[in-house]
């Protein structure tokens, strides 16, 4: 079941993901870059689901549960009682200045949607929209992680890119089912060993930000 | 018949290198005497101080080891080897094609090597010192003469000395600028070589300045004869090859009559006579330079060698 | 069976040599049974070659083995060329074995020596047999391998450390020098055989840039200035019997490697490359023998002397290239000859340089020249035998090393034919600079010999010094004679290498043999002609003429006394002559120019009791200018990428971050 | 017919499940040595059933499994240097124990995470579906990643977070490309699992949109890249290779790099097969390059003896991923020669090294010295490495470089002039080293080591052989291969 309407709500709602990952950018707090995330998330799950009603495809529903559940709830909620836990001050020191980001956040947006128009307009339209989104979705992504000091906030960055992804994926029609399971395959080992990670790394540290692990670098050059 | 004819041409070549080279010391000697307003010891005086030497009993260091008592010989034999194939009176002599000018340099150069070490062989500091200057000397005045072998050699197509002095008496040779400047060099390379003023001074003692004497300082007796007998060899043969390379007429061919020998031999005498006068004047008109100033006095020499083989172009060739 | 299967099979014993020498290193027996096998395989591996030579077959197939390079296979040819560096080679190994019988015994860490010592014969053997690019640099690799691990034998020195370091990195450079002139040679299709290269038509182009990577990958093997730092160093960082087949053999295979591209590989190549190679051997002969005379370490100056050597080599490489490329064979044939002559000769007395310099070195324990002294009365045999080295060293008649340098000479003399003017102006030139280091070289020698032999001795080590073994002694006095006879018999020697000349020139010299009298003549008796036997005989004739006469005649009285030394009182052995004190005359005229030495002496008043100083300042140009910089380079470029092991990860990631936008952006302008 | 394709399956299905059954055996099974030694039969076992592909006829390349020339050897390589590793492991591990840096409990961990990794590795090699073969190299990395982190030390745990991180965002490279490769394919081939079978993607994808093709390519690249240590991607590798316990070393370098090096040579071949699309030589030519010369810098300011080493490989990868890059049957040749060299090598090397730093009980360059009079069979066995990794005949490196650089120089005159000076600044970087810890009075613990020489010499004398003498099947699977990768 193919038509106008039904592209243009997967179009808005590719769009909005866009929309809240460039929001994501000018976050300056935790908690609210948590919250962002959530409704990133909470975006991706009804983009998946409704794919998964267009496509006819209802695997694609499991993805999108898995996406609610452990993206929009545990996650974040997670992230809020670590930050409790550990105390971290409300600020995230941004290495270049919210502008500087946002300009590279739309060149990015830009590049990524040159990259994918290249694609021949026989392919399925809804296709090459959806890539380019996912593309600019998971560049933006990295642009979190590269521009945030604190380990927490990349995390969430690492995790918006990861919606990217799903986002491509629920975008590909009749993808086989083993991806899906991979893509939350691959989450829940990130999440869980991130987990680990940062609480072995709280045992020795008293924070999470990365570069109380680089200082020990400054000791020991090798 | 030939054969006993040319090895007697040579034997008689070998002889009078020998009998003349004292003389023509002593002539030397003599003249600047003269010059000098001197009577001087007569011409003769070089065979009585070799005489003299030879009857004396040799003495030697007791650390002297057998290299300083084989080198007299050596050096003079290596020497004499040399003046032996010259053309002096006569060319193309028998045993001219055993050696040509390099290898004629060659057994200079060995001759040199062998009074270097003798110098250093009992180990004193006169002798380390007359054995670096004289190494040192060579270093320049070898490459110098073995330029203006080339720049002669180049042109007379040769370096056979015999070939080179028939090439030389050809009218159509005449006068050639590389020629001259050959000459020059020449000349500066035998008094190098010889150890006559400005370079070294053949009768000073006087510690500091003195090259050739310095290796010698421990010789006596017949290893000295042999030594001082080898320098006038040496000074023979130099003079004798710039005679017969740049004023090489009248030399006889290998088969000529004994009266044309005669000829060329007294026109021989007359040429050493005049060289030998012009060396003398030449010696008592400058003063000995400083060892120091050697280097550049050779160094002008090397220069000349290699202009002469560059100015070869800007002759008529043919 | 071919005389190359008898190679190969000669090679293999070798190996096995190698593998026996691994495991019984450790036992006492091991170093007798090693060199006494190693020699007697060279021998035969010798006499192979010197068959080969004098009765070269019509053509020389190669022989090819299923090993090396997968579909090509390993291919060995032994065409006259490679006769004779075989013989030059397996002669020097067969020497340095014979020497090693004795010498090893000293030798306080055999198990690093034995082992290595047939190898590097093995590696030096296969490069010339090797008639494929790839065999040819896996065996020239090894052969460097294997020296360097002779090289680090003594490894507890850093400054041996230090040599071989320099040395294998330096080889590696050569190594993929050659690589890529093989690899331009081989062409995009890969055809490594020797026989496809020359078959193959090469551009000029081409063949100007393998020139150029010849003369940097086997220039820097041989020793070639600016490229010789490596080998002052590396060479006499080795036992001497290694020294010596790395000075006097080694070096001759980097020659054998440009001689076989140069003139057998790529055709004729331009006239400029034969310019090239005469300046640069010039000026190797000039600085080698300068540095040489003024180096106070004994073995060192040897080294250097070998870059001398070496540059005049290659002076009669680039007359034959010359005259070759103006296709006037006959001279080129006389150049070449000379040149290869000149090959011979020096693997003979720096062979025996070097032996005599380990035999002084055993027995004093020294190499410094200034503690050494007086020899002459403790090691006779020694002494005599390195006297002949020093004196053909020398290019002096009647010794081997005049031949070679004489013809060399004459070659020179050849030059006003040659079209190019450049040429025949730069030519003389080139000469006076080999009678400028052949002049040198005597004065170095005499410094050399004067100083450790002659003189009173300055330390208790050479006072104490006693007089080699045996096995050390026979392959002294061996070699002593070759040089006298090929001195006074060259022209036996040039008659052996006509097959040579003629298939690398495509001419040969007049035959010498039947020349009355045994006199050689490059070209004509009428342009110049020399005999050493004759010259020989008539200096021993005359000396003894004179001995005799005079002790017939004259008196034969010798009185033993005291030094007199002008009468100057109390002479002892610190008054002597330094090598220092020797060297200082030419190092005021020559080391203010080419070392840019300095020197500085304040001398106390009269009655001050502060020692009088003396400061003598030294520059090696071509290392500070050359060496140093590049290795700054290195490291300042490490220092800084160094930084990027210290990054964050947040950096780190914004690098990889970095490359894919890089990439996106890339693939966006693309069309 | 039948029955040998089934007992070739069943060889396929072994190399997977020996693994399997092992490392859960393993991760119940108390006690060190009985562990060691099944982890040792288990990868020997492994190892016969990958040998036995060789003789077996191969099974038609089914949905998820595929058995061709090119894994083969891959397979081969990477059970044979498992196995060697396994044995060297034993008694270093036992080391490990007296000395108490790991207990029991981590050792039980460490066993069965080995056998997880070789079953991943193992998958990945077998498996004919780029998902699949996704899913199977994030497990192989996985693992590794908690291997890296066992020693628990501030360093480790650094290492581990670090490797983590960069290779999490590979693995979202890499799915992402995979992603784009179904979509390429979807329209040509159809919906579902078709679409991802490797042996059918490369028949149609001529067909392809070349435009997905090339965005797809770099993300893999950049993806798998990541694992393969390609600068600039590099930065997890050397940490990792250097806080890790010593074995792990060995197999991160010499097999889990191939890993990834085998999945980019698939897309590689895969791109390459479509006349529109970018062609993936200059990409990787240009990666490899940079590597090759960035890590030959990089070696000269090391003090760790291990991280040295995987500057080294970090070198080596440029060179191989340069010569596919390169392309053409010589280079590609040379290409593999040179992965399978610089494997055997390289494990080798880190097996002498894991015995020196547990008998110097450092890894500090600087505390290492003359290891050829103290430590003769170690020594030795370093210096042949060493020599042999800097390519010094007549090791196999050797030969491989000798092609490669020949060959560039004979197509590509410009690009051999930073590839030959890349070896060289590593060849005098890691000689200077060698210099170092081989030679010179001898510094640190002189005790003598109770090592297992075994897979040390065993590696060098193959890798010996090879210079030498390539047996002629050997060779002519090779250039099969070469010619298949085009």
């Amino acid at each position: 079941m193919q038509g106008p309407v039904y592209f243009d709500i997967a179009h808005m709602l590719a769009g909005g993901l866009v929309l809240v990952s460039m929001m994501m950018l000018y976050q300056d707090r935790l908690y609210a870059l948590l919250n962002v995330f959530a409704l990133h998330s909470l975006l991706l799950t009804l983009s998946v689901a409704w794919q998964a009603f267009i496509q006819g495809a209802p695997h694609l529903y499991v993805t999108a549960a898995i996406a609610l559940i452990f993206k929009v709830v545990v996650i974040p909620v997670a992230l809020h009682h670590m930050i409790r836990k550990l105390g971290i001050h409300r600020e995230i020191e941004t290495v270049v200045g919210i502008g500087a980001t946002m300009l590279a956040g739309i060149g990015l947006v830009a590049l990524s949607i040159v990259v994918m128009l290249r694609v021949t307009p026989e392919a399925d339209p809804l296709t090459r929209e959806d890539l380019a989104f996912a593309l600019s979705v998971l560049l933006l992504g990295l642009l979190i992680m590269v521009t945030r000091r604190n380990a927490v906030s990349q995390v969430v960055g690492f995790m918006s890119l990861e919606n990217g992804l799903v986002l491509a994926a629920a975008g590909a029609k009749g993808m086989p089912l083993v991806v899906e399971i991979s893509v939350a395959f691959s989450i829940l080992i990130a999440f869980i060993v991130i987990g680990v990670f940062l609480f072995r790394i709280r045992e020795r540290f008293d924070t999470v930000d990365v570069r109380a692990l680089d200082d020990v670098r400054g000791r020991r050059r090798k | 018949m030939v054969l006993i004819h040319h090895l007697l041409v040579q034997i008689v070549q070998m002889a009078l290198v020998v009998a003349l080279a004292p003389l023509l010391t002593g002539f030397v000697r003599k003249v600047k005497a003269r010059l000098l307003r001197r009577r001087g010891a007569s011409v003769l005086q070089p065979y009585r101080d070799l005489t003299r030497l030879l009857r004396k009993e040799a003495v030697v260091a007791e650390n002297a080891s057998w290299l300083f008592r084989v080198a007299p010989y050596l050096i003079f034999a290596a020497t004499w080897v040399a003046a032996a194939v010259i053309p002096t009176f006569a060319t193309g002599l028998i045993f001219s094609w055993t050696v040509d000018l390099i290898a004629i340099i060659g057994l200079l150069g060995s001759a040199r090597f062998f009074l270097a070490l003798a110098g250093m062989d009992v180990g004193t500091s006169f002798g380390g010192i007359g054995a670096s200057r004289e190494m040192l000397i060579a270093t320049l005045a070898e490459p110098a003469m073995l330029l203006i072998i080339f720049s002669l050699a180049l042109i007379a197509g040769s370096t056979q000395l015999s070939t080179i002095a028939a090439f030389m008496t050809y009218p159509q040779v005449g006068l050639r600028v590389s020629l001259a400047v050959a000459l020059i060099a020449i000349i500066m390379v035998a008094i190098a070589e010889n150890a006559r003023i400005p370079i070294d001074n053949p009768a000073t003692h006087l510690e500091l300045t003195m090259v050739h004497e310095a290796m010698v300082l421990e010789y006596s007796g017949r290893h000295l004869a042999m030594i001082e007998l080898a320098a006038m060899l040496k000074l023979l043969l130099y003079l004798s090859m710039i005679v017969c390379i740049f004023v090489p007429w009248n030399l006889k061919g290998p088969d000529a009559g004994y009266a044309a020998y005669f000829t060329g031999f007294a026109s021989y005498l007359v040429k050493l006579i005049v060289g030998g006068a012009m060396l003398a004047l030449f010696e008592t008109a400058t003063a000995k330079m400083r060892v120091f100033r050697v280097p550049q006095f050779l160094g002008a020499a090397l220069m000349l060698g290699l202009l002469a083989t560059l100015l070869r172009f800007v002759s008529r060739s043919f | 069976m071919t005389s190359v299967a008898l190679m190969l099979s000669c090679v293999a014993a070798l190996l096995a040599t190698v593998v026996l020498a691994a495991f019984i290193a450790r036992s006492r027996l091991a170093t007798p049974a090693i060199y006494s096998l190693s020699l007697g395989i060279s021998a035969i591996a010798f006499s192979t070659g010197l068959v080969q030579l004098s009765s070269p077959a019509a053509d020389s197939p190669a022989l090819v083995l299923p090993f090396g390079l997968p579909w090509l296979g390993a291919h060995f040819r032994l065409d006259p060329l490679a006769a004779f560096f075989l013989v030059v080679v397996n002669l020097g190994g067969a020497f340095a074995s014979l020497y090693g019988l004795g010498y090893g015994r000293h030798e306080h860490a055999p198990h690093r020596v034995l082992p290595f010592f047939p190898a590097f014969l093995v590696g030096m053997n296969l490069v010339i047999l090797s008639d494929d690019a790839f065999t040819f640099l896996l065996s020239w690799e090894f052969m460097s391998l294997a020296s360097w691990a002779l090289v680090m034998a003594h490894h507890r020195d850093a400054g041996n450390r230090r040599a071989g370091y320099i040395y294998i990195v330096m080889a590696s450079f050569g190594t993929l020098a050659l690589l890529l002139a093989f690899g331009l040679l081989a062409g995009p299709d890969g055809a490594y055989g020797f026989a496809a290269m020359r078959a193959a038509q090469h551009t000029p182009f081409t063949t100007g840039l393998v020139f150029v990577l010849l003369m940097l990958g086997a220039g820097s093997k041989a020793g070639l200035v600016p490229l010789h730092v490596w080998l002052p160093l590396a060479h006499p960082a080795a036992p001497s019997h290694v020294s010596a087949l790395m000075s006097g053999v080694m070096t001759k295979v980097a020659v054998y490697g440009v001689i076989r591209v140069l003139f057998d590989l790529v055709g004729t190549p331009a006239w400029w490359s034969s310019l090239v190679v005469l300046l640069i051997g010039g000026g190797t002969a000039v600085l080698g023998i300068l540095h040489a005379l003024m180096e106070r370490d004994l073995k060192r100056m040897l080294a250097y002397s070998t870059i001398e050597n070496i540059g005049v080599v290659f002076v009669g490489l680039g007359l034959a290239l010359a005259f070759k490329d103006a296709g006037m064979e006959l001279a080129a044939a006389l150049a070449m000859t000379a040149a290869l002559f000149q090959v011979l000769n020096h693997s003979f007395f720096k062979s025996l340089l070097f032996f005599g310099a380990g035999a002084v070195l055993t027995q004093t324990g020294e190499r410094d020249l200034e503690k050494l002294g007086g020899l002459i009365h403790r090691m006779p045999v020694t002494a005599f035998a390195f006297l002949v080295a020093c004196v053909a060293i020398s290019a002096l008649p009647p010794f081997n090393g005049f031949a070679s340098e004489w013809l060399v000479f004459q070659a020179i003399l050849q030059s006003p034919d040659l079209p190019q003017w450049a040429l025949t102006i730069l030519v003389p030139a080139v000469g006076g600079l080999l009678a400028l280091s052949a002049a040198v070289a005597a004065a170095c020698f005499v410094r050399a010999f004067g100083i450790a032999f002659l003189g009173q001795p300055i330390t208790e080590a050479s006072a104490g010094a006693s007089e080699a073994d045996r096995f050390s002694l026979a392959a002294m006095a061996i070699l002593a004679a070759l040089c006298l006879l090929a001195g006074i018999l060259p022209g036996i020697v040039i008659d052996a290498l006509s097959p040579v000349t003629k298939l690398l020139v495509g001419g040969r010299m007049p035959v010498q043999t039947d020349v009355p009298w045994l006199s050689i003549v490059p070209v004509a008796e009428s342009r110049s002609s020399y005999n050493g036997l004759l010259v020989f005989l008539f200096i021993g004739f005359s000396a003894w003429l004179s001995a005799t006469v005079i002790h017939r005649f004259a008196s034969r009285a010798l009185r033993r006394a005291p030094v007199w030394d002008c009468g100057f009182p109390g002479i002892d052995a610190t008054m002597q002559y330094t090598a220092g004190s020797f060297a200082q005359p030419a190092r005021r005229v020559f080391g203010t120019l080419v070392f840019r030495a300095r020197e500085r002496v304040d001398m106390p008043p009269p009655g001050a009791l502060i020692p009088a100083r003396f400061e003598l300042e030294f520059h090696d140009l071509v290392w500070e200018g050359l060496c140093l910089p590049v290795a700054g380079a290195v490291g300042f470029v490490a220092e800084k990428l160094n930084h990027l092991q210290f990054l964050t990860i947040r950096r780190y990631l914004s690098l990889v971050f970095l490359a894919l936008v890089l990439l996106l952006l890339v693939l966006a302008l693309w069309s | 017919m039948s029955a040998p394709s089934l007992f070739a399956f069943d060889a396929v299905a072994a190399v997977l499940a020996i693994p399997v059954v092992a490392a859960a055996l393993l991760a119940l099974m108390p006690g060190y040595k009985a562990t060691a030694r099944i982890n040792v039969a288990a990868s020997l076992l492994t190892f016969a059933a990958a040998l036995s592909l060789f003789v077996t006829e191969r099974p038609a390349p089914g949905q998820y499994l595929l058995v061709d020339d090119l894994n083969i050897v891959f397979i081969v390589l990477n059970t044979f240097v498992g196995f060697t590793t396994s044995l060297f492991s034993a008694s270093y591990i036992a080391h490990e124990l007296e000395t108490g840096r790991l207990t029991p409990a981590n050792l039980r961990f460490y066993h069965a995470m080995y056998q997880v990794m070789m079953f991943g590795m193992n998958l990945a090699f077998v498996s004919n579906n780029i998902g699949l073969m996704w899913v199977a190299v994030e497990l192989a990395t996985l693992t590794t990643v908690l291997m890296v982190g066992i020693y628990r030390t501030h360093e480790a745990l650094e290492a581990a977070w670090k490797y983590f991180i960069l290779g999490s965002v590979g693995i979202a490279f890499a799915l992402f490309g995979t992603i784009l490769i179904y979509l390429a394919a979807q329209p040509v081939i159809g919906e579902g699992y078709d679409a991802m079978v490797w042996t059918l993607l490369v028949e149609r994808v001529a067909a392809f949109d070349p435009a997905l093709l090339n965005v797809a390519f770099i993300f893999l690249l950049l993806g798998y890249g990541t694992k393969v240590g390609l600068a600039p991607l590099h930065a997890w590798l050397p940490d990792a290779h250097a806080e890790g316990p010593t074995p792990i070393s060995a197999v991160l370098s010499g097999l889990l790099l191939n890993v990834a090096l085998y999945a980019v040579l698939r897309f590689k071949i895969l791109l390459a097969a479509n006349p529109e699309a970018i062609s993936p030589g200059p990409l990787m030519m240009t990666m490899g390059l940079t590597s090759l010369v960035f890590a030959a810098f990089m070696l000269y300011r090391r003090r760790d003896i291990k991280r040295m080493f995987a500057y080294s490989s970090i070198e080596h990868m440029g060179i191989i991923v340069f010569a596919f890059g390169l392309g053409g049957p010589l280079a590609n040749f040379a290409g593999l020669l040179h992965m399978v060299m610089h494997s055997l090598t390289k494990s080798a090397i880190f097996f002498a090294v894991g015995h020196i730093a547990q008998i110097k009980g450092t890894q500090r360059l600087s505390a290492i010295r003359g290891l050829t009079e103290t430590h003769p069979a170690l020594g030795w066995g370093l210096v042949i490495g060493v020599a042999a990794i800097a390519g010094l005949p007549p090791m196999g490196v050797f030969m491989s470089e000798f092609l490669l650089v020949s060959s560039t120089f004979a197509r590509q005159p410009l690009l051999a002039v930073p590839l030959v000076f890349g070896l060289l600044v590593a060849f005098g970087a890691l000689l200077l080293r060698l210099t170092g810890v081989a030679f010179g009075q001898p510094r640190g613990s002189r005790q003598p080591a109770d090592a297992s020489y075994l897979p040390m010499y065993s590696h060098l004398l193959l890798v010996l052989i090879a210079g030498i003498y390539l047996p002629p099947p050997l060779v002519a699977w090779f250039q099969h291969i070469a010619n298949l990768l085009r």
